[in-house]
């Protein structure tokens, strides 16, 4: 009986394979890859902490505790000397000044205990800048404590909420400047590609060129060229603008050498013959052989962009306060006092660390998903 | 040979000419010009009240006030001819004695971080493959994951704490003090070998992440080639046939990305070397974006890309020279 | 003529991530000094793993099976227990290229395009004939004469590159001679190549092997080319020999299905125009082999309830024929 | 005590007994009875009169050396010849130090931050007691006014001689101002802070020693400038005037083989356009021309001379005709040498602390590095110590003349002010950015510590953090609040204002909490930090909606002599804004635009307080009445005040007192005496 029942579910199975689309083959490989999967998943909850910043956070980026200034992570727990409860609470705390050393130490309350509540309510926030709500996903029950998981920076304000707010911001400028190195790989590698000869051979040395200057230095330049006198929205457009308009040659390489390569294709020459105009023969007759690998370009390059975001801002070339991004929160902790006294400051590197590595690792996956022989190998 | 070389050579002046247009372009972007901060810092603490006639006037005795493309053919042709890369207003001075040394200094911090990112990436990445899938490769894989993602300004930072603390390393700069002013010498080389670790270190480290990885992959490719199975199935002793057979390709790639190896550490140089404090181009340039100090700019970048293209030059040459499919295919 | 290689119960597994596969099952042959054995089987079979075992060339993750015999005599006469040889170990390096030379299907991919034809022939011959580089090359140069290359001493410093493709071949040839082995394993030398040229260097090979006086064995998925060059053959389906014997007999009179489905898909000139009758269905992915017989799924005269329950053992139905099938073991099936 | 006194005094005679003549060796905390004429110094003749002694000169052991690092110099006199007949003795502040080591010091490159140093080794004609308080003599031996304070007549010290040898005479002051700053071929445009009413000086060498500058209208309290200056007011005849024609027949051969094109370029090349010393030096600027010249800098009178200079940093050797003796006849400075490194990094400027391998440092040391540098006194064997910085307390300040014609108008309305600094938390602020060492207080165009006219009370106004009056304020001016919370303007713009500032000037963190404040207020408030120059120049240009800095160059000594600060467009280094008043003003009504009633006052109030001697009744009607034009239509809203700065030195540094001010105003470390400061080896 079994024996029947089996071949016809491999067999069922064969046949799904076989039929599958080429993007679901790439996802099945890719639901294979546990590496990737892991940092799929961990990118994703980064990317849904950015979009909902303003109700995953508690607290707004600027929003500050006046008395509670470069204050110490504070790890919610269950129990202490008064005994345990079911619910987490933190110690109240003070901030009192060293009389010599004139440093502000926290000191924690052991008597009082302020509880933890998920759902709670807190400031009020827009939600996409549109909904109006006050609930966040955790707070404290008192109204005058607060609670800073990731400790304060100098000013009081929350890291972890800072960190949130600032997730949203490098990875939307990761994104929009791997769309915009996209757009124009794709117009530039696929005019070269397409058109192949002397504009190949053009467009081919101005790549070059692009592709020698050493990348930081010049979007310094290009930095410096932004107007004083701009706001901070724009120089965020700005910063995204110079992020991809030299992030584009190493995908145009790519999207011209496999242009080339199956120019000559019999499909395409077909098309040609037919009368398609190029935009149409590029876009529905060649990209689509290879765009498993264009995607795997792209997202091996949001590291780049999130790390140029990063060092720009860092040396104060890009995004400065009070945007906050990784970058800029970086910036102000780069000193030996947050080394040496309050190095929760530093937590935001963990998520540069932890982003640019998911994007490494989900850039190894795809391409191996993407590659129909990596089975065979 | 000499033909391939020469074609190349003739590519690499052309790339140099557009790359120094696209400089001077950069170098024109930001609004204002140095005029007004010159102005500024001639009249400062004197009383004297600047008037636009005055920044004018300077802006006339500096050349600034002639047309884009007139200033950009007198800059090149200047550089090209004589070696002049124009005024460092911050500095008072040429900008070639702004560079000066510190072009020799940069060189020996690319070259320090050059020469360590290939005698840790290439054995360690061959090793790696050889013993894919162990913990050693997992650990390396992690490690070089690590150069990738940690910002290097970070890691200069930290190293630069925990060199000072706990070893009471002489940081910033790149000579101690006796041997700053010293004239050259072997003692001065030591010292500077002495200071370069630190930097070298910092920006090997995401190189090697790359590299590590590239030979890692080509090796693991070469080891799995048939050439690979054939040599050994004539019985060459296994280490001479990783070294001579799969080792020896799989180093390829990594000539020829010297040129990228190049562009990758000169832009983190200037970050880098802002944390160490080191006085190097990448800091000058820094700086002089911050000053809009343009010619002082625009002869670093111009001068690290030249040394780029060079490089790449360097690396195609290199390449043609070890795989000898290259020169056939031109 | 005694035997120059001898191969009883050869067991090879793979571990993997989908678990241990076991790509070659209880395979047994031997090879004569002077005499070609003929590997025969569809792609996947384990032909090309079994040789690589007896080279000791199977990468970290294979595994043979402890009670296999695999027995090689060498020139001087010295019997070699290969199995038991660390595949390290000098004594298996003397044997790989000295005792047993090895071709492969693909030429360009067997040469390193990085050095010339001549360094990677000197090399072979330094490392097994001659320590002198100048008469290594001259030795080199022989080869290549002797594969019927012309003008070798100007072909000895091109790079692989620079050769055609049954040039190349020809100097595979010659770079797996050069070292001198009693034993010749060729690995489909010949597919990769266009008809009238796989012809010549069948030719050449078979020329050589005579003259040399070597034992060969030639895998090939191509039953016809066995009947050109191989005084005996054992063919594969699916990691065991279902049938081995002298050429001629086995393609007279083949024992096993499999066989049988083989000698029918040759194509052939007086059946030019009869409809190719190839063995149906597909070869089965290792990790799915089936259980009983392995070619029960694909058998027309399988036995229903046997042949997928019970392995067949190896029979001789003939003096000097081996086949493995339910349908000639009428004892087994008794049994069963 | 008087027992103590004279049995330490008795035990010093006894060490030096054997030379009866020899003078005591009377230091500061120690002054063996002796009472000086000036605060911690004497004359020679007075020394020797008052203690009843012959004091013999001693000099560093390894000053030949010193002088050979100096280029063009020759070989060295014995050290009482290179000495002026009448040196100044110096009382050190603790002990008789003991020659040699090297100052290490840091500041940020050629040009900035370069003043920390450069007051280390300062001379002027006259100098600020460390009290802050006395007037005392240096390069000069005396001076004095004429009744009508038109007259002003220094006593140089004879044989003075500069850093080559060459004799240092009143010929090289009158050179400086009649050659070099009111000489169109060289300086084309006559630094204004040098006329009087927009008329110069006469500067006269009457002999050798005796110089007079004959002012066009009374200046009482013009001495000050030279006491807290960093421009000295005497350049070396000898050697710029060979390069003028007027001085040399041969002066354009010279100058051709020299490599210089004219006077001008000749000139600057050493003296570098304006007062503020040799940065960057000839070194820097072409050491070609200085190997082909012979010579590195300029001779000098300070205690220490460049000798070398790259982008690295500069060294410095101690000059071996300086005019200075300790009590104990001993050539100052002890200090061979300074190191001055340019390290534009503040962290590597702290780990360097940290470390152990700074010297000094003090000039852009901020507040809040000031626990970590703390904590980690032990381990550098430092000691980090806070001063009062007089005058440096933060502002805002509204642009009234803004381009914008509706903000020109709502800033130039004083309710607007007054809310904006009802609407700051400066008592958080003092405790975050200040860490709590500050005093909240409005601020005015004078620092109160330093002038008998302003006291703390009258800084009182607005400081409190009153947010419902200051909304009220705000709507009072009609200045709605829109659906979004935004006001608007009377145009229906939201109102929004740009903070733009330079992390020199005013901490970043303060802006952020203002924009803060402000915000709640209802004011669009954008924050944006630029490099410094970026700052001096937008609001040079007019082109910042608000002008924000701290106080500077407002204390007594300085705004007595130079009302610039209190005035518009203030210096261009430290801008005030507001140009276009000062231009209508200058230009009578011709160009610019139209001040205020209030800002004609306070013009016509400032030229007649400059023209009384600070601490006159008719000096502090006048100050009074220009701090309360300042006050009352609250041109700056001040912040916090008094706040310290910390400033650090080496434990091996001996001879340092605590500082009484950290303050540019009195020239940093001028006032107290670096050249008695001495290296514990």
């Amino acid at each position: 009986m079994t024996d029947t029942a089996k071949p016809d579910r491999d067999e069922a199975q064969r046949l799904r394979y076989y039929s599958a689309s080429q993007w679901t083959l790439i996802w099945w490989r890719f639901r294979r890859h546990r590496a990737a999967m892991v940092a799929a998943t961990i990118l994703g909850i980064m990317a849904l902490m950015g979009v909902f910043a303003e109700v995953v956070a508690p607290y707004g980026p600027t929003s500050r505790n006046a008395s509670y200034l470069d204050g110490p992570p504070q790890l919610p727990m269950f129990c202490d000397r008064q005994g345990c409860s079911i619910r987490p609470f933190v110690h109240g705390i003070k901030t009192e000044r060293d009389p010599i050393t004139l440093r502000a130490i926290s000191v924690p309350d052991p008597e009082t205990r302020v509880y933890v509540s998920f759902l709670a309510r807190g400031e009020q926030v827009r939600l996409f800048g549109v909904i109006p709500t006050d609930i966040h996903l955790f707070g404290l029950d008192h109204d005058k404590a607060r609670l800073h998981l990731w400790g304060t920076d100098d000013l009081g304000r929350d890291v972890f909420s800072r960190t949130i707010y600032a997730t949203r911001t490098s990875l939307s400028i990761g994104v929009m400047g791997v769309l915009i190195s996209f757009v124009l790989a794709l117009i530039i590698g696929g005019t070269a590609g397409y058109a192949g000869g002397r504009v190949d051979g053009g467009i081919q040395r101005v790549t070059e060129v692009v592709r020698v200057v050493p990348i930081i230095p010049l979007y310094m330049g290009l930095a410096a060229a932004m107007p004083p006198e701009w706001s901070t929205t724009q120089v965020y457009f700005a910063m995204t603008l110079i992020l991809g308009l030299f992030g584009w040659p190493t995908l145009a390489r790519r999207i011209r050498s496999q242009l080339l390569s199956i120019r000559n294709e019999d499909y395409v020459v077909a098309a040609r013959l037919a009368g398609a105009r190029p935009s149409r023969i590029i876009g529905q007759h060649m990209l689509p052989s290879f765009t498993s690998f264009i995607i795997v370009d792209l997202v091996i390059s949001f590291p780049y962009m999130i790390l140029s975001e990063t060092a720009l801002s860092f040396v104060g070339l890009g995004l400065r306060p009070p945007s906050v991004s990784w970058g800029v929160m970086l910036q102000q902790a780069q000193s030996v006092r947050v080394i040496e006294q309050t190095p929760w400051l530093f937590i935001p590197a963990g998520f540069v660390v932890v982003a640019v590595l998911a994007f490494t690792v989900i850039g190894d996956g795809l391409r191996d998903a993407a590659d129909p022989y990596s089975e065979a190998r | 040979m000499l033909r391939f070389t020469a074609e190349r050579f003739v590519g690499m002046i052309v790339t140099m000419l557009l790359v120094s247009l696209m400089v001077f372009i950069i170098m024109e972007l930001p609004p204002g010009d140095y005029a007004d901060r010159y102005a500024f810092r001639k009249y400062s603490g004197t009383g004297v009240s600047v008037t636009e006639a005055d920044i004018q006037a300077i802006r006339v005795e500096l050349g600034l006030d002639k047309p884009m493309l007139l200033r950009y053919f007198d800059w090149i042709g200047n550089i090209v001819l004589h070696g002049d890369f124009g005024q460092a207003f911050a500095f008072e001075t040429s900008v070639t004695k702004v560079i000066g040394d510190k072009a020799l200094l940069t060189t020996a911090i690319l070259f320090g971080t050059l020469i360590i990112t290939y005698l840790v990436s290439i054995p360690i990445g061959i090793y790696a493959a050889v013993k894919r899938a162990s913990f050693a490769d997992y650990g390396l894989t992690t490690f070089s994951y690590l150069g990738l993602a940690l910002p290097n300004f970070l890691l200069a930072l930290i190293l630069l704490y925990f060199a000072n603390r706990w070893f009471n390393a002489d940081i910033g700069g790149l000579f101690s003090a006796e041997m700053k002013d010293a004239p050259w010498s072997l003692a001065k080389a030591g010292d500077l070998i002495a200071h370069l670790w630190l930097p070298a270190i910092v920006l090997a480290w995401s190189a090697v992440a790359y590299q590590l990885q590239t030979v890692r992959a080509t090796m693991s490719d070469e080891l799995n080639k048939l050439s690979v199975t054939a040599a050994r199935a004539r019985g060459v002793p296994e280490t001479k046939l990783l070294i001579k057979y799969p080792a020896r390709l799989a180093i390829n790639p990594v000539v020829s990305t010297i040129g990228f190896d190049v562009n990758r550490i000169f832009s983190e140089l200037p970050i880098v070397a802002v944390v160490l404090g080191l006085t190097e181009l990448g800091e000058l340039l820094l700086r002089a974006y911050l000053d809009l100090d343009m010619y002082v700019a625009g002869a670093i970048l111009l001068l690290l890309t030249f040394m780029i293209v060079f490089m790449n030059f360097i690396s195609d040459i290199l390449l043609a020279w070890l795989d000898p499919r290259i020169k056939l295919g031109g | 003529m005694g035997d120059l290689l001898t191969v009883e119960n050869l067991t090879i597994s793979f571990r993997t991530d989908e678990g241990l596969i076991t790509p070659v099952q209880d395979v047994s042959f031997s090879v004569q000094k002077g005499r070609t054995l003929g590997l025969v089987g569809e792609s996947g079979s384990g032909k090309s793993v079994s040789t690589k075992a007896v080279m000791r060339l199977l990468p970290g993750s294979a595994v043979i099976a402890p009670d296999t015999r695999m027995h090689y005599t060498a020139k001087d006469g010295q019997r070699v227990e290969v199995e038991k040889l660390d595949p390290r170990s000098r004594a298996i390096r003397r044997l790989r290229g000295g005792e047993i030379g090895m071709i492969f299907q693909e030429p360009m991919a067997s040469f390193s395009p990085v050095y010339t034809i001549g360094n990677q022939m000197i090399e072979a011959i330094r490392l097994h004939r001659e320590p002198n580089k100048r008469q290594a090359r001259e030795i080199a140069i022989a080869m290549l004469e002797r594969v019927g290359l012309s003008d070798p001493a100007t072909r000895i410093d091109q790079y692989p590159h620079e050769m055609s493709g049954g040039m190349r071949q020809r100097a595979m040839i010659a770079l797996a001679l050069s070292a001198g082995p009693a034993l010749l394993i060729a690995d489909e030398p010949t597919t990769a190549l266009d008809v009238t040229i796989q012809a010549q260097v069948l030719d050449l090979m078979r020329e050589l092997q005579r003259d040399l006086g070597m034992g060969m064995i030639f895998i090939t998925h191509d039953l016809g080319v066995i009947a050109q060059i191989a005084q005996d053959v054992a063919v594969m389906y699916l990691g065991t020999i279902v049938e081995r014997g002298p050429t001629a007999e086995v393609i007279r009179d083949p024992k096993h299905p499999y066989t049988q489905g083989l000698l029918a898909a040759i194509p052939s000139l007086d059946r030019l125009n009869a409809r190719m009758t190839p063995v149906p269905g597909d070869i089965p992915s290792p990790t799915e082999r089936p259980t009983g017989c392995p070619f029960h799924t694909r058998c027309v005269h399988a036995i229903a309830g046997l042949c997928s329950a019970r392995t067949p053992r190896e029979i001789a139905p003939e003096p000097g024929r081996a086949v493995r099938c339910w349908l000639h073991d009428e004892a087994g099936r008794s049994a069963a | 005590m008087t027992k103590a006194l004279l049995l330490s005094g008795g035990a010093v005679l006894a060490l030096t007994l054997p030379a009866l003549a020899n003078c005591p060796a009377v230091t500061v905390a120690d002054l063996q009875g002796l009472s000086p004429d000036y605060p911690q110094q004497f004359e020679l003749a007075e020394f020797e009169a008052k203690a009843a002694c012959d004091l013999g000169f001693a000099e560093n052991p390894e000053i030949a050396a010193l002088n050979g690092e100096i280029l063009g110099n020759g070989a060295l006199p014995p050290v009482s010849e290179r000495l002026p007949q009448e040196p100044l003795v110096v009382a050190p502040y603790a002990a008789i130090g003991s020659y040699g080591g090297t100052l290490t010091g840091l500041s940020r490159g050629t040009e900035s931050g370069t003043s920390d140093l450069l007051s280390v080794r300062h001379v002027n004609l006259v100098r600020y007691s460390d009290d802050l308080q006395t007037i005392v003599p240096n390069v000069a031996r005396s001076w004095e006014w004429n009744d009508d304070f038109t007259k002003l007549t220094f006593t140089l010290r004879q044989g003075h001689k500069w850093s080559d040898g060459a004799p240092f005479t009143a010929e090289d002051v009158a050179f400086w101002y009649n050659d070099v700053l009111m000489n169109p071929a060289v300086i084309e445009k006559a630094p204004g802070r040098w006329l009087f009413d927009g008329q110069p000086a006469t500067v006269e060498a009457i002999d050798e020693t005796t110089v007079t500058f004959t002012l066009p209208v009374a200046q009482p309290n013009l001495l000050n400038r030279w006491a807290i200056d960093y421009g000295q007011t005497f350049l070396p005849k000898h050697f710029l005037g060979r390069y003028l024609d007027k001085y040399n027949a041969d002066a354009a051969a010279l100058r051709a083989a020299h490599g210089f094109a004219d006077e001008a370029e000749a000139v600057n090349f050493f003296y570098g356009n304006s007062d503020w010393k040799d940065v960057p030096s000839p070194l820097m600027k072409d050491a070609d021309k200085v190997a082909a010249i012979g010579t590195a800098v300029m001779p000098t009178l300070e205690s220490h001379i460049v000798v070398e200079e790259n982008t690295e940093g500069r060294h410095l050797v101690a000059n071996p005709y300086f005019h200075m003796v300790d009590t104990a006849g001993n050539q100052l400075p002890y200090i061979s040498e300074i190191n001055e490194e340019y390290v534009p990094e503040r962290e590597v400027v702290n780990l360097r602390i940290m470390n152990g391998e700074v010297t000094w440092k003090q000039q852009a040391m901020q507040l809040n590095d000031f626990p970590l540098l703390k904590e980690n006194e032990g381990k550098g064997d430092y000691t980090v110590a806070l001063a009062p910085t007089l005058g440096q307390s933060p502002y805002y300040s509204f642009n009234r003349t803004h381009k914008d014609p509706v903000l020109r108008e709502i800033f130039s309305d004083v309710r607007f002010s007054q809310a904006l600094s009802l609407g700051l938390d400066r008592n958080e602020i003092n405790e975050i950015v200040y860490l709590g060492q500050g005093k909240p207080m409005q601020t005015a165009a004078a620092e109160h510590v330093t002038v008998p006219f302003l006291s703390a009370e009258d800084l009182t106004d607005f400081t409190e953090y009153d947010p419902a009056r200051a909304n009220a304020l705000l709507d009072e001016m009609g200045l709605a609040r829109g659906s979004d919370g935004v006001r608007r303007r009377p145009d229906g713009k939201p109102l929004s204002i740009r903070i733009t500032f330079a992390s020199q000037g005013t901490a970043s963190q303060l802006h952020e909490l203002a924009a803060g404040y402000w915000s709640d207020l209802g004011i669009q408030v954008d924050v944006r930090e630029v490099t410094s120059d970026e700052y001096r120049a937008a609001a040079n240009a007019n082109e910042v909606d608000v002008l924000t800095w701290k106080n500077d160059g407002v204390s007594g000594p300085n705004i007595s002599q130079d009302v610039t600060d209190a005035l518009f467009p203030g210096d261009p280094f430290n801008p005030k804004g507001h140009a276009d008043w000062a231009t209508w003003i200058e230009t009578d009504g011709a160009e610019g635009m139209e001040p205020p009633a209030y800002i004609k006052r306070l013009f016509e109030v400032a030229g007649a307080f400059i023209k009384h001697p600070l601490g006159t009744d008719e000096s502090n009607a006048l100050g009074a009445e220009m701090m309360k034009i300042h006050l009352d239509n609250m041109i700056k809203i001040g912040v916090v005040s008094e706040i310290p700065e910390p400033y650090v030195y080496a434990n091996a540094l001996k001879n340092v007192p605590a500082l009484t001010a950290k303050a540019y105003d009195y020239y940093w470390t001028y006032p107290y005496r670096p050249q008695q400061w001495w290296l514990e080896q």
